[in-house]
């Protein structure tokens, strides 16, 4: 079994430009269970079933995570610990929203990140400061990774003016065009397309810049997923479309959502370059994630990325999370990428330095806190500006 | 009579018309084991098992249209869309199949469907999850458009509406959800279609209203009636079709009329009651017929900011005072 | 000035518009190499070739968004839809990220884009081909609905448009591809947006109307001045913004108004006109304003009951003989 | 390449009880160019450019299509004589349609079958009278093979009362409940999740009935195509999804609206069974069609049949179809089934049938005129009462 699980926990998509071909090229040579490097085989290899990211990670390249170093210079204990400070930073700060939306300071939708920031934290790594991302309403984290200040993000949360989006957004709805950070968006599906579009605007304007959108397997069978994916193949748009797959659409899970488990699958019926894997630390998902944006950036093409995760927290804060058992939540919280990243840092010896990331974290979004309730709320005058970029029509 | 929350008389209508009625089913996202993503359908998975109360993957307008295929062979589906603004994604669906069907077909077929969800807005919920989706569906012929305000009307209206052999859309409030209510226990409490409700008589003014805006209106009355401004109260319960005779005989009492709903002013329902208003009772009017309405921006999430978009019971108090002539 | 059909002023507009930005693209079905569904934008592959000349598949909703997205990092897009009947597919597009982007993003962001078809009524194209549009969508705060009547401002107005830093809704007509008339030359003829012309003077009776229906309006007016009745007609241009000034100028003049529009009479334009001129114009008023408006039905196949149900000329006149109380 | 045409162009679906594992399961054995039996050879057999039908005829299976009988029943010369009956009835049916048009006694859109006639005759072979069948606005072909009279079919076509819907509809929309027919769609895709409804009815119901939806490969593309497909395979529905790919959308050739030619690859993402191949006989269709049916019929599964043909005529009346050269349309011309079902059956020798047979259509067509003008008119009483079922509300 390990064998396999690593051909489907692991699945890599071809090098680009051999990937570039007719899906029937592609998969001429499919063969019942080929390694990394065959998508051919991804319709051949056996599906895996639910399982703990633990037997994914017992299959993975677990060693190589510890970034203590050997050879490779691109998981080097510095590049860990700017990302073991980046997921930590996600994660402080949605415990302290959590906070604050129980003291009344947030209102309205809450969805916690929790348990999947090394996604966001990677496909930050792989992504140009110029280039676009665009999210779902769970995208906090994304805004954070992209370099949204803690204190813009917290005051756009509890409605100031000094918040990203001045208090006018909310939660779902975390934009900073500066950072590349296009949007949080509240109807499932809908942002799918207007990412094909930015993808569009920069193949049309040759900018070189790439577009990453994530979206979670619950959107995977409504009508703009399709669309979106469908036109993003049929044009080459420079996107790579990043499903997080966290098991559960609100109280569903995803045997319940769709017939086929590995959504990485959909690519093939678009000829798109397809990807798989299950999370097992920062350093795996940038890698996944940057042979997508290479073939984006390179041949203009996108790539379907299917990334199995987990949520920690609840879809909202209001949903008590009933659909699934303590046992199972805890079975994952063992596999926190961010635990797994503190081990193995201060494995390699780096305690010191984890605990002035920390500390620093911790002044920072204290800080953040306190400027978003200092923080004065946005007055009328903004409504008919930010309703009309012209003249108010009526 | 039973006292009921708004939540559980929706529940109790759909429940007694399931047990009535083999052919009825609902389906939705979250409405199963979840129990309903705001406890509307609560127990009815247990009740009903999984194949007449079916959770569905995120596809509105996929399973609107499995749905309206199911009613043209005869099933009778009862639809949940989470909120109102989801609909927007079957708007297709509902436009050009729920709506014309039945005269694309001669005839030959009806379309006995019921989509129902919370409307309006809620808190803080941001710009798209706070449309009032009535004043798109209201336009269209083919449809009915009901929106009932209390859990006696909300159980009853939605009996006939899932007895109805016409497409119904159903129009709830996740602000209304908790109020408590008296509601009738008869299986056979029918509420028609096309009758508004008088739920405060006076004689100076006329506020016309439905669902949560009528509890908004009241407010507002008994505000006025400190002064000594008695306001008359319509809740209209049902857009479309729209109860003529009971706010033109009202208007020919009080002489004035405001219309307070939730949405967006251009256009709408509050336009259309305004319409028929200066159409069907001018000679009765001493002034014009004045709106309470969202005001003309998308919601935003800032609390006070969207308190001040939403009508209020002092922007309705305002319009009473126009039309008065006290402004 | 250059005689010019509609078609043509049309495609001037974008031909110009894109030779000057070279920002601005079109997109939409058939709209390259078949040279547009309704040859508007014929030639205009061969002059800008497939990056600015793109034809979709059948996809609105996506072609929408990515239109919506390729707006919001810079670009211009005009979409266009074989028929603005096909636009209920991207409904939740057009609601949801054309008129939202500006404000979730706290005004970081603007949507410069034009949606643009022909819209109402064709010849027996049956119901779910012949829906009047707007009324769903001159609802929406964020979005700009525009309705020439003319190829001069059908020019003036589009390349305004293109120019305009929101969401405009351009609303064209089939059955007005073919008319001809005087067109400025200018590559600078910019017809303003709120802007209502008066096409026809008049003392006894405002006619407001838009798009196809302007001509059927002057129509009614041409056989009325035969009897001595003088009517003003109203050409809106522009739904959203409206041009209250104008109309409300001439109703103080003639103090009567009927409104004329295709698509169905609940809500929307028409309820939206006679609104705001019973509110702003109450004293004016020697009669209810009227609406002259498609019936209240789907639109039927078979030809005559179509023209039953279309609005012409002779319902528009049985409505002023009501207003100047001759009926 | 005869073979490898022979692997794409004659894809069967394996057998439905071994089909309805997982695709995983089924493409666990894929080999680079599987013969007929195997879909898992699907994403492996390389992709047939657009080609005539005639390549895929040589390597079809030509003779046995003459139903010069030979030991096989279902292939009998009776048998053809009625599908060549069906197929002309709508051929005659439709040219005298044209003329009409041009007469002006029909108005609207006009959007005639010619050429794809032995998909609706096939079709309706494998249907009980009491399976539904949905179909798009290019609904003529269907109707009268459900069973649907000229009378009432050319009568809707002149907007009369004894049309199939009262006048009311027209060309696109033809129903006729009685038959099965449930109707033809304006809006492209918008009927394929209704389909999925009536499909989903019979399974609630447990009546046994099928369903069968057909569309062009233009509507492959959009939202509602891919969410009903998604819902039927979620939910082991009783339909079959019949993709008649002419090879147009309208003015647009299949390679400029979608990023593979293969529709079929598109169940791949669902799970769903599927099979494709380009038309050659009407036998052929139907044998490949019943397979589908029987599937749905015993083990409530959907399937996805994508059918290579070709459309005569303009995408309407209105369409001079320049974009297609004249020695395009006549290469496939060549390849009318309708033609070359007659020459079968008379080589067979029984053309005195054929005779026999068309006189009748003459004469059943040309009383469909004189009927359909003699007719009168739908009255305005009839908008009331075809807009709600009960009491109007306005
Ligand atoms: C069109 C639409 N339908 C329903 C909803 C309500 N809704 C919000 S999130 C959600 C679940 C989405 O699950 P998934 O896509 O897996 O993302 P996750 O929340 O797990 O990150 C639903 C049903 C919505 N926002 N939009
Ligand atoms: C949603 C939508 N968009 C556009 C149209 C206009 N339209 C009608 S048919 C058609 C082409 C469909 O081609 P295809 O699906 O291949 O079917 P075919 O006409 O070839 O049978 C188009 C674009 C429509 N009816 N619906
Ligand atoms: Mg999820
Ligand atoms: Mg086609």
């Amino acid at each position: 079994m390990p064998d396999q699980d690593r051909d489907s926990g692991e699945r890599r998509a071809r090098p680009a430009a051999r990937q570039s071909g007719a899906p029937e090229a592609r998969d001429a040579d499919a063969k019942p269970s080929t390694g990394p490097g065959s998508p051919g085989g991804a319709p051949g290899a056996p599906s895996p079933g639910p399982r703990s990211p633990g037997e994914a990670a017992e299959s993975g390249a677990g060693g190589s995570a510890a970034g203590s170093g050997g050879g490779d210079p691109s998981r080097s204990v510095e590049t860990h610990l700017t990302f073991y400070r980046q997921m930590l930073q996600i994660r402080r700060f949605e415990e302290e929203a959590a906070r604050a939306y129980a003291q009344g300071k947030i209102g309205g939708f809450l969805h916690l990140y929790i348990g999947q920031e090394p996604i966001a934290v990677a496909a930050n790594a792989v992504l140009r400061p110029d280039d676009y991302a665009i999210e779902t309403y769970r995208d906090h984290g994304l805004a954070l990774a992209r370099g949204m200040s803690a204190r813009a993000a917290m005051a756009e949360l509890f409605g100031k003016v000094t918040g990203c989006s001045k208090g006018l957004g909310g939660s779902m709805h975390f934009f900073d065009v500066e950072h590349g950070m296009l949007g949080g968006y509240g109807i499932v599906g809908g942002h799918i397309p207007v990412a094909a579009g930015t993808a569009f605007a920069s193949k049309y304007r040759g900018d070189g810049r790439v577009t990453m959108v994530f979206f979670g397997e619950g959107a995977v069978s409504i009508g703009d997923f399709h669309e979106g994916m469908s036109l993003a193949a049929l044009w080459k748009l420079p996107i790579v479309f990043v499903c997080e797959n966290n098991e559960y659409s609100m109280g569903t899970p995803l045997s319940r959502t769709m017939s086929v488990e590995d959504v990485s699958m959909k690519a093939l019926g678009y000829g798109m370059a397809r990807d798989r894997f299950f999370v097992e630390d920062v350093f795996q998902v940038r890698d996944h994630l940057a042979e997508a944006v290479e073939r984006a950036r390179t041949l203009s093409e996108p790539t379907l990325v299917e990334i199995r995760t987990y949520r920690f927290r609840g879809h909202s804060m209001s949903d008590p999370g009933k659909y699934r058992t303590p046992a199972e939540l805890e079975e994952r919280k063992k596999k926190d990428v961010l635990l797994r990243s503190r081990s193995d840092i201060a494995a390699a010896g780096f305690e010191k330095q984890l605990e002035a990331i920390e500390a620093e974290i911790e002044a920072e979004i204290t800080d953040a806190i306190r400027f978003a309730d200092e923080s004065p709320e946005p007055g009328p005058e903004l409504l008919e500006q930010t309703t009309y970029a012209g003249p108010f029509a009526r | 009579m039973s006292e009921l929350r708004y939540r559980e008389a929706v529940r109790a209508a759909m429940v007694e018309e399931m047990e009535r009625d083999e052919r009825v089913f609902l389906v939705g996202e979250e409405v199963g084991h979840y129990q309903g993503a705001y406890k509307v359908s609560e127990g009815m998975l247990e009740r009903f098992g999984p194949k007449r109360v079916l959770d569905a993957p995120i596809t509105e307008s996929g399973f609107t249209g499995i749905s309206i295929g199911a009613a043209m062979v005869g099933l009778r589906p009862i639809v949940e869309y989470m909120t109102w603004n989801f609909s927007a994604v079957a708007f297709d669906q509902i436009l050009n199949n729920a709506a014309k069907v039945r005269q694309m077909s001669g005839g030959q077929l009806k379309v006995p469907i019921v989509l129902r969800a919370p409307n309006a807005s809620a808190r803080q919920v941001g710009s798209q999850h706070s449309h009032a989706m009535e004043h798109f569906y209201a336009h269209i012929p083919g449809l009915k458009v009901i929106a009932p305000s209390t859990p006696a009307d909300a159980k009853g209206l939605l009996k006939t509406a899932i007895r109805d052999d016409d497409p119904v859309l159903f129009m709830e409030s996740e602000t209304l959800y908790n109020i408590k209510g008296e509601v009738p226990d008869s299986t056979e409490h029918l509420v028609p279609f096309g009758k508004a409700q008088v739920v405060r008589e006076g004689r100076d003014v006329t506020i016309i209203s439905y669902s949560r805006m009528v509890h908004v209106s009241l407010d507002a009355a008994n505000q006025l009636a400190k002064e000594g401004i008695e306001c008359e109260v319509i809740d209209l319960r049902s857009l479309r079709p729209l109860d003529e005779a009971t706010m033109v005989q009202s208007v020919t009492k009080t002489h004035r009329a405001v219309v307070a709903h939730e949405g967006w002013p251009y256009g709408g329902v509050g336009a259309e009651v305004a319409d028929r208003l200066q159409r069907l009772a001018f000679d009765e009017l001493d002034a014009p017929v004045l709106r309470a309405t969202q005001l003309d921006f998308p919601m935003p999430y800032n609390a006070k900011l969207e308190q001040y978009v939403i009508p209020q019971a002092s922007r309705i108090i305002e319009k009473i005072r126009e039309v008065l002539y006290q402004a």
